[in-house]
């Protein structure tokens, strides 16, 4: 057992990687001698080379472009988006080659390329730094999307998405970074797979719905509700697509309420998704609508409003009362 | 570009099928392969009629045909070694020949049956790309993958001059430039970009690029089998000899429609297409070989036969073609289990029984 | 009035913008001479010169990003990006500038773009020529969302879209660009304004809420169920971002079911927000969950399988039946 | 570029503060006009450096220095007229000062009050943009409509040497040049992306990229004030002029960190910056203006006494920068009613009530 952020448990998840098989590239803007803005990358480019360890020019689509083709070549890209705001450049190559290349080739070609994206808000940073875009990649069949909330999983999802054949387009809540927590690096049977959901929290009156950023504050937000006597189940989700469903409908078909929580806009957002498949499947159970928490319909303010923007623990309260009101 | 420059645009043979010198390039052909050059030329051009006639009857839903631009095409892929990775556009079924692809194989993603119907690493020959330009992205990263895994090889990408005005396309040029790729860029500009003539997309010759980014950018006549050959051979020895990309412009002429569903009445005049008629790129070959006694009559018959039947063979087997079954829609979207699309195939499996029963 | 089909009705209404505004613009790939691969633009340039009516270089983000600069330099240009699929290298643009960019400067500039897309499948196409993107923008705050679905509709809505001064994607469904019906060109007043649902049939036991091309599949779909006594309003959406909420909810309270049909993947597609919308607001009035019909979680197929990619009258039936198994 | 191609740099002042000539380039100025130079050059240095500060006590959140590229924009800055339209990155403060920005106005999005506080019309200067190569094609496109309108003026985008990699920015050169459109790309080479030096970004001088496109390039001294202005004025009266576009790269170097939140000790010898101390784009200005008497103790004693009271003005008024209120994240998002958001807006304004009371 050892100590590790989250961040450092990504670090410490791809070295691991790299050790394991060669064909583990890193790449991204300042990756290599910097370790990354957030120095998830830190000391990699040292120790395993700047072959493997890649400072790539200033362009996303080049990226991802690129590492489609090296992956083409056997390897196994993973890439780093600096910031959330930042991948839609990347959009054409994720969204036409990366996601549908290997059903164009009836399975001839695999792409196993990760896509590593900081994201969310809460750092008081400026435009395009502190997005959730998640609903673009959930949207677009063939990616798989999973999202870490804590440094265990960081560290073993990492690697699981490294060694999935299929593009991960993986979520790190960069709020969360250097939040601290035990980490088993010297065995993997404590790993979860990586598209299972977890319940982080059991409870009887009411599911909260979460993953990334948003699991610590529903985890507060449940916490919280308890000393009113109000007992919620927290689930992390982790893997956005595909969606662990089991454990989402035991959960809600437990408890009869449901609220998704994330930072990206509700309208048109994952919540949407999750509310559709739990009504269409717990219709009978539902004891009142599954309500969804999270960004305004609006770009990302600024960092001044960003706490009024972002889902705390208030509005999750808020918003479990209004399920209670059905 | 410097003061001494070589004439602006490589030619080994004149349309009226002469052989020329050029200070920089050449080449030493046996009768043999010259012959062998003319066949390609000759057969490819057969398919891609082919093709455009199997639109014409419903058997395909469109064609994007090669017409005028078979020299380019196979004087590129012919100087391709085994080892060479080609990275295609959706126009390259010269290529696609050199690379022993079964041309019933172009087929299949114009007849809807699949959106690309080989094996790329069999061949060595990437799957067709629709998005333009994306492939030239893919194909810096694949060179950069022979840079580290030692492989033999170079790159081939290729690229229309209306992909040159793509930011992808100009980003692999970033890529190719400083990490020194073994890659060469083989841009046929055959003029046109559907309607959009190629001043919409650049006011100096294309070839020029490539020396904003810092490698050196060659114009070769694309009607000339063999400048085409000759230009490419040569940037790909220096790619895989380490001395980075090329860009290859191959001057060339879309003789026909954009695609089977383009009338280019509509935006350009017959007066071009005539011009261009004279500088076909099998015309010259064939004249080539006849005044220098390289090839007899029975020669070209045999060819044509070759073709003939060619074009019959294509035609049965493209009819022959199997339609997907429903369910294929759901191979090969994820390389393992996911429980979404496992249901959905489940219930949509379910669903396609309720009317047969 | 006149019969135009939906191409010449989008035609006849931009060139209308076109005389009353000299601002307004043409911009794309072949839109020019060609008119258009659509044809939708034939005629324009001859016309208005090519000042006005712009053949671009072949780069959506080119297009996207300088019709930004021409808009705030007063003009009011009109994009077409050629097919569906190739809107992703332009998503850049759209996401982070052409959306943001009105209240990045707190009101100081408007961006009265429209971005036309033909969209949708049923034409036989190759890849990328037949997808449904309209989930990516519908997340995307700042922009509004809008899909024709009749030649009046297009005629009226393609001149309101210009004269908004927010940017407008506007997706036009081309395997119906040949349908042919009147259009009364000589008069405004039979305009609703663009950001109206229509209930394009009346019916009391289920609503079925559609846009673009998939309007006309549930018309069809009503008119088999009336004659099994199944009694279905139809309600054609028409702009997904505002969503006419009210129009939607007064249906659904009344035939207390609905099913959504797009040809978009249902995963994180436009129905998951509809029926999140409805489920919320209209809890008890719903005898059975919002049931999506849609794309499957794949890329589109190759063509010989885009009828059974495609919703029809068949799958929405069925999906009406099973709301009835609720 | 040419067998005569003049000096590779276009320098009018080295850093020694000795005027030089250039064959292409000169320019006249009178004592006043370099004395009004220099005191830009401090008083922008005097904000950065003040913004700085703010940072560190945590009034801004964040800060991107310009400390080492002043020449650069006050040089270009003030080539422009009043009908030029300039579109900056997040670094150019000092051709906000050029257009009469209130200083006061960049800190906002630092300080994440706005995204963008100035009006953009107002002083024919965009907002900053963050997303890399952006604006570039808004530059474009707005040159393009003052072909259309008739306009007067030329349009100016700056951007970095890291920018240059992007699809955006080499889309804006295709635009520019097809379209012959009236516009400057002002390149500040800083030779850094963040932690990436320029060899990451190309393998020749940025300013050859132009030609690969068909307009010309120009690298000039970016620390030499009286360079920047002439090089520029020069590009902005060919655009003007329908000369078509101009490439400046203004060779220069970033002093300090990339900003308040990078550490330059992780990525960079020290060394390198105390070569380019010698450089500083100030010092020699000053130099020329004692060495000809064109200035004395006195009047920089006074500049830097306005440079204080700058920069105590601006810490006062940023202090006092008001927080936005909640409900204006819903304002502006459109021009008019939208349903969804006046909801949210209403909902929003109702539970933030319910903590009042
Ligand atoms: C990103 C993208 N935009 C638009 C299209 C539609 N399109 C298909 S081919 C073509 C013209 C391509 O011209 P060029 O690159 O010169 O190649 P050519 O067809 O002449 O071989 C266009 C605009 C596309 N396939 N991809
Ligand atoms: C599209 C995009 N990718 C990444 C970033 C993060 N980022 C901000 S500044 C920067 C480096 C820019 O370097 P350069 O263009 O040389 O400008 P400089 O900062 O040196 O002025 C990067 C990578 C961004 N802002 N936008
Ligand atoms: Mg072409
Ligand atoms: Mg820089």
């Amino acid at each position: 057992m050892t100590v590790l952020t989250l961040s450092k448990a990504l670090n410490e998840g791809m070295r691991k990687a790299m050790e394991d098989d060669s064909k583990v590239l890193i790449m991204g803007e300042d990756v290599g001698k910097l370790g990354g803005v957030f120095r998830v990358t830190d000391g990699l480019q040292k120790d395993f080379g700047e072959d493997r360890v890649i400072d790539t020019p200033l362009a996303e689509s080049g990226i991802i472009g690129t590492a489609i083709g090296l992956a083409l070549r056997g390897f196994r890209p993973v890439c780093e988006i600096q910031f959330d705001g930042f991948v839609f450049p990347a959009a054409d190559q994720i969204i036409t080659q990366l996601a549908k290349m290997p059903m164009r080739a009836l399975g001839a070609i695999k792409l196993p390329i990760v896509v590593r994206i900081p994201c969310g808000g809460g750092i008081g940073a400026v435009e395009h730094h502190s997005e959730s875009p998640e609903s673009y990649f959930i949207h677009t069949a063939g990616l798989r999307v999973v999202a870490c909330s804590n440094p265990a999983d960081a560290y073993s999802m990492i690697q699981q998405a490294i060694q999935s054949d299929d593009p991960v387009i993986f979520f790190e809540p960069k709020r969360r970074y250097w939040e601290k927590a035990e980490v088993d690096t010297g065995s993997t049977d404590w790993w979860a797979p990586f598209d299972q959901a977890q319940v982080v929290r059991q409870g009887s009156d009411v599911t909260l719905l979460a993953y990334g950023p948003m699991v610590k504050t529903c985890l507060e937000a449940a916490t919280a509700a308890a000393e009113e006597g109000r007992s919620m189940e927290v689930i992390d989700l982790r893997s956005l697509n595909p969606l662990d469903t089991g454990r989402v409908f035991e959960s809600v078909r437990k408890t009869g309420r449901a609220v998704v929580v994330h930072e990206a806009p509700v309208t048109g957002g994952f919540g949407a998704e999750l509310a559709a498949r739990i009504t269409e499947q717990c219709f009978y159970h539902l004891e009142s609508p599954v309500l969804r928490v999270g960004g305004f319909s609006t770009p990302y303010p600024p960092s001044k409003l960003e706490e009024h923007y972002l889902p705390d623990l208030d509005r999750v309260l808020d918003a479990v009362d209004r399920a209670f009101g059905y | 570009m410097t003061a001494d420059a070589p004439p602006e645009l490589v030619q080994l043979l004149t349309p009226e099928g002469e052989r020329v010198e050029h200070p920089d390039y050449d080449i030493d052909l046996t009768p043999e392969e010259v012959r062998s050059l003319y066949r390609d030329l000759v057969l490819v051009r057969r398919i891609d009629l082919e093709a455009v006639a199997l639109q014409r009857h419903g058997e395909l839903g469109i064609w994007a045909s090669l017409l005028g631009q078979e020299a380019a095409q196979i004087g590129s892929g012919r100087a391709l070694t085994d080892d060479d990775m080609a990275f295609p556009t959706y126009r390259e079924h010269g290529v696609a020949w050199c690379r022993d692809v079964d041309p019933v194989k172009l087929l299949g993603l114009f007849r809807g049956v699949n959106h690309g119907g080989w094996d790329p690493a069999e061949h060595n020959f990437h799957l067709y790309t629709i998005v333009i330009g994306s492939q030239t992205l893919h194909a810096v990263g694949y060179a950069m993958g022979i840079q580290r895994d030692g492989g033999d090889g170079a790159t081939i990408v290729y690229f229309g001059d209306g992909a040159s005005s793509q930011g992808d396309v100009n980003e692999s040029f970033v890529w190719a430039s400083v990490f020194n790729a073994p890659i060469v860029f083989f841009c046929q500009n055959n003029q046109w970009a559907i309607s959009e003539p190629i001043e919409k997309q650049s006011r100096i010759p294309l070839y020029r690029r490539a020396n904003g980014f810092g490698f050196p950018g060659v114009r070769v006549d694309g009607n000339d089998v063999f400048a085409c050959l000759a230009v490419t051979r040569q940037a790909l020895k220096n790619a895989r000899e380490g001395q980075g990309p090329t860009l290859i412009e191959a001057f060339t002429y879309r003789m026909g429609a954009h695609t089977t569903t383009d009338d280019p009445t509509r935006y350009r005049v017959a007066s071009e297409l005539e011009a261009w008629k004279l500088k076909d790129p099998i015309e010259r070959v064939k004249a080539y070989l006849f005044k220098n006694e390289l090839a007899d009559q029975e020669f070209f018959d045999a060819v044509d036969a070759e073709a003939e039947k060619l074009g019959a063979d294509l035609r049965r087997r493209c009819v022959e073609m199997p339609d997907p079954t429903p369910m294929a829609m759901f191979e090969h979207v994820y390389s393992s289990e996911h429980r979404q699309l496992d249901e959905e195939r489940t219930a949509y499996a379910g669903y396609l029984e309720g009317f047969e029963s």
